[in-house]
């Protein structure tokens, strides 16, 4: 009997999980397909690249929150730590720009990468010694780091120097072979993002940490430790975004990044992130991240509702898509 | 086949006329059938036992007869009257009811509350918790249970709430109760509580059909049995017909050769594992033992009498402070589950779908989640490690397993238990604690995880068992801590472990009448 | 459609009660313009943040031939270089309310000056108090026009003898305004003047000072010249005398100026500089738009 | 012996839970001295009453939230949910007020709460018969509700009818016996919903099925049945927040309610209700809605921090609050 059982054990790996995986991206094709009908002007080549760049802000930390997520967290404070890092980050490059010049930028940016991992730790920390519920503390958070920049910023804005500014808008605007750095710069996150997940020991304890806590620290995983760093990856994320952000804006004001966490968020539960955790898809948190971005793109595009119903629309689609989604992966 | 032919015909045993009766049960998920062609009927005022091997198609064929699940193929009817249920409230209103292998209950509600989730009392608008409680601690009453109603039930251990479960059935008239494995995580006291109300209820005119891997129990309380094996359906036998070897037998389709293997010859060496002061908060109190290698420990005492408490301070898993603990002759001053595994200690935990098992991952994430960087040096994962690990867990502990990409929370309950086992050994631990060992596993898988406790021993490990069946522990261990309120209260070597000497020790001291007038 | 002409327009989303106007007038001018000038076709899009501003500009040139281009930007700083790249394909460019931070790039502006209304009520508050007197003042959303405001008003106060007490933001939300204005008067005994640094806040205070039943509170003004506000100035009301204009409907202004290069009719080039005038009972009527929501 | 027994064997009804139910009135009263000693105008009878007065919304709102919460739901549309019904309420009662005269009120009372109920329905639906994330969901429908007021007001602000005014009035600045009417009618959600959620079978299964959905279904409970009547409760209790609100500055606004979410969701916590479900504190979410006013109270009269820097002790207070019940209620 034994015997019958262990012969049809070399079997694929889920085949049929991977059907489930794709519905983002079925989405995604979906909703490019209705944006190319209902306005010419979508399909055009600069459009469809404006897009895909600019949805470069939200996919990265969109990767980093797939992190966050998947251990079971989350983090309300995204929005408001990007507009601190960034804060930082201008102040730090103007600093440096006299003594330094151009090289102020790499410095100004590493400066950022450490300013945001550490406000990730902070949370982290919090969340895990404190004990406290994620959305209570980044609440909390989310509400000092954003009275941070406004009172750096005088509550007005912080621009980056003049001098700088030609050096580092590339980081935004140039591309490599045709291909915009932020679109580059999102692959390679969600690469690295995408092995580390599924191919370090660590993503493997993410999950598991999310899966069931319990069952992670009895297998001595050190559930506080995965849940920590995985909101450390999320500030490094953040920071990764505002570096690509300043050579866009140019400048940090209190309005920076503000709203962006629920974008994010809802990028990675389209993406097909549980928020239970315990499940992660970064590609698909990117695919989200575009379907959103193209869903404004499209909203500014055609002209067919007021303008005070722009975010009902978007709303709805949302919704949509979801249900879609749902109805469609025949369960 | 050395067993005698199956009788199927009611044959005018005394027995009631059937209550229930399947025709042609089969149940399919996916591609994979798990249950074939079942045909039986279940008569009332009698105590109709299933047996079967783990994965044999004993939970599946009651949870399709309570309406958790809906047969792919195959009829029912009661009392000559076709029925189908598309759910459990459906079979409950006909009057049949599972008390599932698992604990289904919710944490955050009382005791109360639970057993009366679903069909709460009223006075006017509002529920009447007074008349719930009261009733509650009557049924509680009647199942050997000191818990009061109010409690939160998540608060409770295991057995206690494996009790509320059971008694959360009998809280109404029912014509058919269905246990599954139902004294799998109790001790002997409640075991015998439990046998006595089925007995009861058997006299009371109700259908019991009582899932059990004790075969001893199955002996003392049926009337007839059920074989299942591999999903089909082997016979119904009265159960005067057989004895505890030809169930045996007739469950695993071969003869079985004795359950435990020969002790081993006491060696003289150093303690493997030394626990000095032990205390842990709100559990135990100062323990101190040693394990040598080569030697099995056993740990005994009645539910609740701290042992499992005791380990998972041990593990770091609790709070606790310590005298001294030292694995190997190695210290260790702060103890944590990855520092006792790297020095050679690991534990399996009782509760395996709480603690133990990922229920939705695969079997690779499971088995290599503890022991991660043992198998999968450096900080990369590499899945042919895994799948080699995989691979050889299920050859070396027999996993029955339907392929690779099967989730652990859809094994039968052995292979569960066999696939935490093997998860635990994954770092090659020099001293192994298991607690309850054999919970939920059917005979032929408990021999088979005897004797790998023995191969271990015999190889030079130390292994601790913490065990509420009687009969492994005297039959497994070279000697015996018992443990009573937090504390050891007696250590029998050679001759001394007997089962009433384990009892003795573990019960002494007015805690049964206590306990009994409480109740 | 046979439109020559494109013209875009891009606003702030309609957050609260100005920017509430501002879409409610570009939107009626979109419509009028389009009726009056066939050939011309009117996009109207609105942003959240700056970040969103910035996007439908993209979208805008990426997707569209643009004539010309309406912007109110959300900030100076950050609008600057997008909207440099939109001139740079030969786009004519109508900036409204607030200023680049290179001028060159407009071949319009329509300015608004939000200093100005700050200061204006500043001054006006000066002499009413006889330069001696202690306010409290109510801020917005922490924002460029805020920030603007509250510097021409400080500015002018600092020069006095008046006293602010107390500053707060109350995000020009009617019911943070109200709580806001619980709370100064629960904290200080005296209190001669509020200024909430526009209407929609305004409104709230009122509220807050009626209900606390306070009389020490001689002025209570506004800003942005909203509907009730100046029919409680038109009605002469005694703790709101004043107001200071800031039209929402400067969007449309800049709109028809655009709309008549491409008309054929004369070309409209320079600077159009709003004064924030103080908005008196008798000149009420002037500011008076009892059909904008605003 | 036994008395290692005894510890799971609680003797009274629960001693030890009614200990940490206390936290959030612990925690009032500390804030409350700490206000105190800051300045002394916070003990004044008014400010007192103002503070009292003014939580009312978020204590009413909070009520319902506890409920959903309660069953491991979550409502991030309230804000925008209260908006819309705002809004929807006045223009009822602006047609009604010619014909019906001050009997416009009560019948525009009325409208709301029908309003409110089909928009709480609409969330539960979506949520239940689609099986999408509330998150998700409610994020959608923040989206719509927010979109649908600024197109009902035009983006300016919607006022109610002045013949209304005078007569209205009272029901936020009014009293009974020196206690304002929304505290009373505080009270009486909050009894209500107390009596509803730890008095009824419906209450009952509220926590059963946040606690565990799985349990509850065997048990015959209609798990989705359930989630959706917790989200018409909601949006009940929003309409009576509306309709305590309009009277205070009778007009709905495109920012009425803006982020009124985030303070209910807090209030909620802090109250000791669980986000993941299975347990709800009626009363602690009370608490926990004045202890938000009463900090938000203590910023503005003392003089302590910068203006720009308000929010950021406010979120550092909470996190604090929270760190101290953690810490005191020793586990
Ligand atoms: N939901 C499911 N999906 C797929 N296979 C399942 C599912 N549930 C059970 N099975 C399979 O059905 C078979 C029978 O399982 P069942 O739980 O009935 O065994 P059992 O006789 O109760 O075993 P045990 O004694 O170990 O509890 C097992 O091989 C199990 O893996
Ligand atoms: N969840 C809990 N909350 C509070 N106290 C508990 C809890 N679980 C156990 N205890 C305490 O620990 C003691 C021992 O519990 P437990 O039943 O797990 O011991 P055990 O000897 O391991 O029994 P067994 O393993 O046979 O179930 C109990 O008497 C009780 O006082
Ligand atoms: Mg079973
Ligand atoms: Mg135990």
């Amino acid at each position: 009997m034994s015997s019958a059982e262990i012969a049809v054990l070399p079997e694929t790996e889920g085949f049929r999980i991977r059907w489930a995986d794709l519905a983002p991206f079925i989405a995604l094709a979906l909703i490019v397909l209705a944006g190319a009908l209902i306005n010419s002007n979508f399909m055009a080549a600069n459009n469809l690249l404006n897009v895909i760049t600019r949805s470069a802000f939200i996919a990265i930390i969109g990767v980093g929150a797939t992190f966050v997520i998947a251990t079971g967290g989350l983090d309300l404070s995204i929005g408001s730590m990007l507009a601190f890092v960034v804060g930082i980050m201008i102040m730090a490059m103007n600093a440096m720009a006299p003594s330094l010049g151009v090289w102020a930028i790499p410095a100004g940016a590493a400066v950022a990468l450490v300013v945001g991992s550490l406000c990730g730790l902070l949370n982290g920390l919090i969340i895990t010694v404190g004990r406290i519920e994620p959305f209570i503390v980044t609440l909390g958070t989310m509400g000092i780091f954003r009275a941070f920049i406004t009172w750096m910023t005088d509550g007005g804005s912080l621009s980056i120097d003049n001098s700088l500014r030609a050096a580092y808008r590339p980081v935004y605007f140039g591309d490599v072979l045709g291909v915009p750095y932020p679109v580059v710069i999102t692959i390679v996150v969600a690469l690295i993002g995408a092995f580390v997940l599924y191919k370090t020991k660590y993503g493997r304890r993410v999950t598991a940490v999310g899966s069931n806590a319990d069952v992670a620290r009895f297998s001595g995983v050190h559930v506080g430790r995965v849940r920590t760093l995985a909101f450390v990856i999320q500030g490094f994320c953040v920071a990764v975004a505002a570096i690509c952000y300043v050579p866009r804006l140019g400048a940090a004001t209190p309005t920076t990044g503000q709203l962006w966490e629920l974008q994010v968020i809802t990028a990675v539960v389209i993406g097909g992130t549980l928020l239970r955790g315990g499940k992660a898809h970064i590609w698909g948190t990117v695919a989200g991240a575009l379907i959103l971005e193209v869903i404004a793109n499209v909203m500014v595009l055609s002209d067919m509702v007021s303008e005070y119903l722009v975010a009902a629309v978007q709303g709805a689609i949302i919704i949509i898509a979801m249900l879609a989604h749902r109805f469609t992966s025949a369960r | 086949m050395t067993a005698p032919m199956p009788t199927d015909a009611a044959a005018g045993d005394g027995a009631g006329a059937p209550v229930l009766r399947a025709e042609g049960l089969s149940k399919a998920y996916g591609p994979i059938t798990v249950l074939r062609d079942v045909t039986m009927d279940i008569r009332a005022g009698e105590v109709h036992a299933i047996i079967g091997e783990n994965g044999a198609g004993k939970s599946t064929l009651m949870k399709l007869l309570s309406g958790h699940v809906q047969p792919t193929d195959g009829s029912m009817s009661m009392a000559g009257r076709a029925v189908s249920f598309a759910d459990a409230v459906q079979a409950e209103a006909e009057g049949i009811v599972l008390v599932h292998q698992e604990i289904l209950l919710a944490p955050d509600l009382t005791v109360a509350q639970n057993l009366f989730l679903g069909r709460e009392l009223t006075r006017g608008l509002a529920v009447d918790d007074r008349e719930m409680n009261r009733r509650t601690a009557k049924v509680l009453a009647r199942v050997g249970s000191p818990v009061r109603p109010w409690v939160r039930l998540g608060d409770l251990p295991l057995a206690q709430r494996q009790l509320v479960q059971i008694a959360r059935a009998l809280l109404d008239d029912r014509k058919v109760i269905i246990l599954d494995e139902p004294t799998a995580m109790l001790a002997n006291d409640e075991v015998d509580s439990l046998l006595q109300i089925v007995r009861n209820l058997r006299d009371q005119g109700v259908a019991t059909l009582y899932i059990s891997h004790r075969l001893e129990e199955v002996e003392a309380l049926a009337d007839r049995v059920t074989v299942l094996r591999d999903g089909q359906m082997i016979g119904t036998w009265p159960a005067a017909e057989l004895d505890q070897r030809r169930m045996a037998e007739l469950m695993v389709g071969r003869e079985l050769s004795g359950l435990y293997p020969a002790k081993r010859d006491p060696q003289d060496a150093e303690p493997a594992l030394v626990v000095e002061d032990l205390s842990v908060d709100n559990g135990a109190y100062q323990g101190s033992f040693t394990v040598r290698p080569g030697e099995v420990l056993g740990i005994g005492g009645m539910i609740g009498a701290g042992r499992t408490e005791l380990i998972e301070g041990l593990m770091g898993l609790r709070p606790a402070q310590a005298g001294r603990i030292a694995v190997n002759g190695t210290r260790i001053d702060k103890q944590d589950v990855t520092r006792l595994m790297a020095a050679g200690l690991v534990y399996l935990t009782e509760d395996r779908k709480g603690k133990g098992l990922l229920l939705n991952e695969r079997l690779g994430p499971n088995l290599t989640l503890q022991a991660l960087d043992f198998i999968n040096p450096g900080s990369r994962l590499r899945r042919n490690l895994e799948t080699r690990a995989v691979r050889g867990a299920v050859e070396e502990y027999d996993i029955r397993v339907r392929g690779l990409s099967v989730q652990a929370g859809q094994l039968s309950g052995g292979n569960q238990q066999k696939l935490l086992l093997a998860k635990v050994m994954q770092a090659d631990p020099k001293v192994v604690i298991i607690d309850e060992p054999t919970r939920g596993i059917d005979i032929g898988n408990k021999s088979q995880i005897y004797r790998f406790i023995d191969t271990l021993v015999r190889g030079g490990k130390a292994v601790v068992v913490i065990s509420s069946e009687l009969p492994e522990l005297v039959g497994l261990s070279d000697r015996v801590l018992v443990m009573r309120g937090g504390r050891f209260v007696a250590e029998l070597t050679g001759e001394r472990i007997t089962e009433q000497n384990i009892v003795y020790a573990a019960a002494s001291s007015g805690r049964d009448t206590a306990k009994r007038t409480r109740a | 459609q046979d439109a020559e002409f494109t013209i875009a327009v891009s606003i702030p989303a309609a957050t609260h009660g100005w920017t509430g106007g501002v879409v409610y007038h570009a939107e009626q001018a979109e419509q009028q313009i389009e009726a009056a000038y066939p050939n011309i076709d009117v996009i109207v899009s609105t942003a959240s943040s700056a970040t969103a501003q910035v996007s439908a500009l993209e979208d805008l040139s990426a997707t569209n031939e643009l004539d010309a281009l309406v912007i109110l930007p959300f900030t100076s700083e950050e609008l600057t270089g997008p909207v440099e790249q939109v001139a740079s394909t030969g786009t004519f460019i109508t900036v409204v309310d607030r200023g680049l931070s290179d001028e060159s790039i407009q071949d319009l502006y329509v300015a608004g000056d939000n200093i100005a209304v700050g200061a204006n009520t500043a001054e006006w508050l000066v002499e009413q108090l006889g330069g001696e007197g202690e306010i409290v003042v109510l801020r917005g959303i922490p924002t460029v026009i805020d920030d603007e405001r509250i510097q021409g008003f400080t500015e002018v106060i600092e020069q006095s003898n008046i006293e602010i007490l107390d500053i707060q933001y109350a995000n020009w939300n009617q019911d943070e305004a109200f709580t806001l204005m619980q709370d100064y008067l629960g904290k200080y005994p005296n209190i001669d003047a509020v200024w909430a640094n526009d209407d929609d806040m305004l409104l709230g205070v009122l509220e807050a000072v009626d209900m606390a039943g306070r009389t020490d509170v001689k002025y209570a003004l506004g800003g942005n010249g909203m509907k009730q506000v100046i029919e409680m100035v038109m009605e002469g009301d005694e703790r709101t005398p004043i107001s200071t204009p800031y039209p929402p409907s400067m969007i449309a202004s800049a709109m028809y100026m655009t709309a008549a290069q491409f008309a054929g009719q004369a070309p409209m080039r320079g600077s159009f500089l709003l004064d924030a005038p103080l908005i008196t009972p008798e000149n009420a009527d002037q500011f008076y738009f009892p059909d904008s929501p605003f």
